[in-house]
């Protein structure tokens, strides 16, 4: 099964060949490296960007202009907040010019913790940036999605963020992508470059079969269908709600786990019909909690399904800290962990009326 | 779809055509309607006709020569231009429809370049490559590189023109555009123009920039620079001309300063008053009538021509609707298959 | 009664003579002008900022690392998106050097619509400000809070961020500031430059009796008291509910109307009283709906109070719209208006549960 | 409090010493105990006892002399350093003890510069007026201005010392740095340094750079700048020593750039592998010996005794507490009261 990096890698090649890309750069994203996370080795179309955000994103909204389409790395998430104001600018120019121009753009950037980061390796970044208007913002929870959202974000006519769980990068799916060989090890033979040695000669060998699967904007998946209470979650902490419910099932609770994908616009008829069946709704993310997306999930559901809410619907969050410490403690303790998942769902299912 | 006029000159080595007295003409008929536009939309302001304003008036030396060079159309064959709120003269040079700004400073929803959404002078002219521009300073110098990196893979002679004040040029986006341009073995072809007014609303250029001559910044990156006198409109034209030929044909960036008056202040918001600067629309007029290329009465005529289509314009574009609620959600997003 | 910008500059005058302000600046902020709005007419340490918001925020912070105490002026918040990043280091500066410094720093500037200020001169900031961590933040709904909360920042060891309503500058309070004089003919000839002429030589006459006022961070003001609703405001806004508030009572609805002034941290146990008080609650600000300041007051309050509430809380706030529009009607149909904010809270106080 | 070394010099137009061979055995005395403590680091992220390892080995003889020439102390009479995370052979140089730094490489609870939240060599120093170290690339250079300007104001001799890579400078913070040391009439006294290894993580220089001068852009604002040979420490202290006692005296900015390697690659996340790059330790080493300044028995001892002293210094670390739950929420906000 591929990685997170790899799907990266796969969609951007078959966007390269199929779906016009024409530029894919930022910081250490060409040759030799290929992106901090490799997502970017060996394609066409990638480069080398200076060192300078906002540089990157104003030229990737000129290219988005003169008719190309670019995807555009900022190298971490933690580097793009000297950059909200173009990101304003790519989301308001379709408005602006009243459907003159518009912006199809995609911005990939690594988020969260999860790899001993320290400060600036751990940001989160979907509470402002669904904050920003005119973008889709959509955050993968593994491999295949990642595929699919990358492809349908290089078909968009408007900018795209895609932000991608770090401490996913090198994760496997359980899906195999459309296309990827059965075989990992002939996967990784094919498009990881050698590592260690000069890799100025080395070319990808493109798996042949990648098609066109595309994950729709605006559609959640339901991971875990139960009884006791809604979760709605999505990137790398998704996947630690679902591993908690598999195990709360043990002590008879179940739940329905919602994988939201995409941030902006998000599935709201399906949160609702599950808060409608369950009473219960628990939204867990790892971003600081004041103003946090998560709270606009619950201001959404209580307007559609106050009456349903047997108990108060809750945020599981990251603590309203600076910055996540580099000491295994500050992680520990000011993000949410597979053990506090588990007892926040425990509790929201479990809480007396 | 687009106007596209696609006149390449023979020699690759210029640009433009030369300097000749029906080209003085031009010149003065298009900076005369520059000048009236915008008086006018000042006093659309002061009588109600719209909430704000901001233009260009006195820099029409300086944008209307631009607006004849440029090679206009659509998409990398041709020029892209990332202008700021003070270009209408570049504009109306390149023909844009004096009605089109009035109804842009009315709000009108009939506004074609953001349907009443932006101030005045913010176009957005898709077949001629304007893009947006933004209220926001000096953004459009981090835009400039991207439209002239497709530019430069395209090849041909399409460049990309950035335009801005002088006090915007402390925003570390302007260093950002030289950066970008010049990547060795990378070179983009962009003309870098600093609109240099000694001003940034209330604050005057010398207790904020070490030196009034700022293109000189464009030298610490190998940049060829100049300093032209932007009230000039034939040193503008020339200077322009020449830098536009290196751009197109060196495929490199060129960075030129020209020296301006802001002759009714910075906006509504300090009155718009007349200031006591160099008004380069009357002094281009009093040289064409001393070198006879123009007579008075000619001249009052060309005033007297614009005055009355800029006056039916004003008439029409009062008659003209507001948007209303329905138009607010209106282009939140683009629909699939939209493109530029 | 002074104005808004009338009580910025007095308080600001104050800072400078008793609270060790070494500067005041920022664009156009010196003299000639004092600020677009006036709000730094006279003031003996006001100077003129390079046009670069950047370079004012990153010098606010070297001024407070060298013992200065700034007050840097970002001249609309429209413009301050470029930034965020030196938003977010100014607040961690104090844990990220485990005490070693602290930021002691005053940011102001006007926020929100209400002067037919097109897309670049109405946005709000208050939803991603409150995300970043390490500072503090108000708005304040009138001349007196204003300056006791600037008097408050001045005193801060932290950086506090002062959102101005900028659609009050000119607008009187009902309050007077303590040392301001009776005659407001007199405090206009004392304090404001006089227009149209040159400035060169003008110089302000303080009022001598300005005092120490202080209005304490994180203490909200009841503004109304009632029976129907709580309703949550700051700001402009707060104004139209306490409007709404005293008509609404001609149809025998009453309200508490909490003025919360302080946003971070915000006053939850005012709150969470007066909502196990009424039952009800509408949150009312501009910002636009997706991820608001106003979906955390309403999740802190559901933590507290849900079996309190009798129907669901609501936010009223703007229309997730890329700006709002220079037309009168972009902006009377995407931003709050007293009509809608008189109707919400009828339609709050009325709703049968 | 703060330790302050009030020592400005009689003849206020000189700075610091001059070079002598008791100078350069203390300019090698530092340049190993600094190479001696990055490699323990290097080894302490290899076997566990830290998460991530970035830092300067290859810069000593551009830090060292830094670090000797530093006007240190509390406060605007004394130096501002507004420093990256390769600057460990300055902070060392200038008196910091090895234990703190190792134990940021390990995240101890006792690290005196973040307790354990940041990487290692993000310094935070009040009592040398070590501001904290930004792990943002070239925010630090909007922040030098701001002290400067309090040192303008204080008078003096303290001046605010910013240093950072090459590819940082493509960050619009570089030219912000530049332009507001440089408002006509208020110059601020700003040592600008630029650390040119010619990389940024994987990205060659001459791809994103049009000149490895990059100290030129200064002269687009008028401030004199130079480039040095940063693997020379006698070349570096005396450009050095000029260089500050110009910002110094004249109150001015300067812009210094030295040529440094990057001997450990970028940082552990590329293995902190030993590049085939300039070693200016042992280079100077030998220099050193073959000009008889230094036996090669005397080399060793130095070597020996600092690898003794950091053994020790890594045993005692290893034995100190880590960050618990109740450290995470302190120093969220300063306690009414706190000063700089
Ligand atoms: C990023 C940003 N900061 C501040 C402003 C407010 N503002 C509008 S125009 C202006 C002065 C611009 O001066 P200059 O660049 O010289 O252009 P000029 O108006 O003189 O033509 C300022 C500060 C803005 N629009 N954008
Ligand atoms: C604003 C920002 N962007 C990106 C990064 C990630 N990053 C860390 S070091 C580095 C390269 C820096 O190169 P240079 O400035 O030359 O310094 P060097 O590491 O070579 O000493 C990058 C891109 C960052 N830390 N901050
Ligand atoms: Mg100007
Ligand atoms: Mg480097």
């Amino acid at each position: 099964m591929a990685t997170q990096a790899q799907a990266v890698r796969m969609a951007l090649h078959y966007g390269e060949e199929n779906l016009g890309v024409t530029d894919i750069f930022g910081e250490d994203v060409g040759a030799p490296l290929g992106g901090v996370f490799t997502c970017t080795q060996g394609l066409k179309t990638a480069w080398n960007a200076p060192l300078d955000e906002r540089g990157i994103i104003g030229t990737a909204l000129g290219i988005a202009y003169a008719g190309g389409r670019a995807v555009a790395e900022i190298q971490f998430c933690d580097y793009i907040f000297n950059c909200i104001d173009l990101l304003k600018l790519c989301g308001n120019v379709h408005w602006s010019s009243a459907g003159a121009y518009c912006v199809p753009l995609t911005v990939m950037t690594p988020v969260g913790a999860g790899i001993h980061g320290s400060m600036y390796h751990s940001h989160s970044f979907e509470s402002m940036m669904t904050h920003v208007q005119g973008w889709k913002v959509v955050m993968p929870s593994n491999p295949l999605d990642t595929y699919g959202m990358l492809i349908a974000a290089m078909k968009e006519p408007n900018p795209v963020m895609v932000l991608l769980p770090k401490a996913l990068m090198r994760t496997k799916g359980e899906e195999p992508i459309p296309g990827e060989p059965d075989d990992e090890k002939e996967l990784n033979a094919r498009i990881n470059a050698p590592v260690g040695v000069d890799r100025t000669n080395w070319r990808p060998r493109w798996p042949d079969g990648l098609t066109d699967y595309t994950v729709p904007f605006g559609v959640a998946r339901v991971r875990r269908e139960g009884r006791n209470a809604t979760v709605v979650s999505y990137g790398r902490h998704l996947n630690l709600c679902v591993q908690a419910a598999d195990e709360l099932s043990a002590e008879g609770l179940t739940f329905d786990v919602i994988d939201l994908r995409t941030l902006y616009p998000f599935d709201l008829p399906t949160v609702k019909a599950s808060v409608e069946k369950t009473g219960r709704l628990l939204v867990v993310n790892e971003d600081t909690e004041v103003t946090n997306f998560g709270e606009h999930v619950l201001r959404r559901a209580i307007d559609e399904a106050f009456y349903s809410l047997e108990v108060p619907p809750r945020l599981l969050a990251g603590l309203d800290v600076p910055g996540v410490g580099l000491a295994w403690g500050y992680e520990q303790y000011s993000v949410p962990q597979a053990a506090d998942v588990k007892a926040a769902m425990r509790a929201m299912a479990t809480a007396t009326t | 779809m687009a106007p596209s006029d696609d006149t390449a000159p023979a020699d690759a080595r210029t640009w433009g055509e030369p300097v000749t007295d029906a080209l003085k003409l031009r010149l003065h008929d298009a900076m005369v309607q520059a000048r009236l536009i915008e008086e006018t939309m000042i006093r659309m302001m002061r009588t109600g006709h719209g909430y704000f304003w901001i233009g260009g008036p006195g820099e029409e030396a300086w944008g209307v020569p631009l607006g004849l060079l440029v090679h206009k159309g659509t998409g990398p064959a041709h020029d892209f231009l990332h202008l700021h709120y003070r270009s209408s003269a570049i504009v109306l040079a390149m023909g844009a429809q004096p009605i089109d700004l009035l109804r842009q400073m009315r709000s009108t929803v009939t506004d074609p370049y953001s349907m009443g959404r932006n101030f005045v002078n913010h176009f957005a002219i898709r077949h001629w490559n304007i893009v947006p521009v933004t209220p926001t300073i000096e953004t459009q110098y981090v835009s400039a590189p991207g439209t002239a990196w497709v530019q430069r893979r395209f090849g041909g002679i399409g460049v990309s023109i950035v335009n801005g004040g002088d006090a915007g040029t402390a925003e570390g986006d302007f260093a950002s555009c030289l950066n970008w341009s010049t990547r060795p073995g990378q070179e983009l072809p962009v003309l870098i123009l600093i609109a240099q007014n000694n001003w940034g609303i209330s604050t005057p250029a010398h207790q904020v920039q070490s030196s009034a001559d700022l293109a000189q910044r464009a030298g610490g990156y190998g940049i060829p620079h100049r300093v032209v006198d932007g009230n000039d409109p034939i040193a503008t034209y020339e200077a322009l001309r020449e830098a536009l030929a290196w751009c197109r044909y060196e495929r490199k960036p060129f960075c030129l300063q020209g020296n301006v008056a802001r002759l009714y202040g910075h906006s509504s918001s300090s009155g718009a008053l007349r200031h006591e600067e160099p008004d380069c629309v009357a002094t281009f007029e009093a040289r064409l009538v001393r070198e006879s290329t123009l007579t008075e009465a000619t001249a009052r005529a060309v005033w007297d021509r614009w005055q009355t289509h800029i006056h039916a314009a004003l008439e029409q574009v009062k008659t003209e609707p507001m948007p209303e609620r329905e138009h607010v959600m209106l282009h939140v997003l683009a629909p699939a298959g939209s493109q530029n």
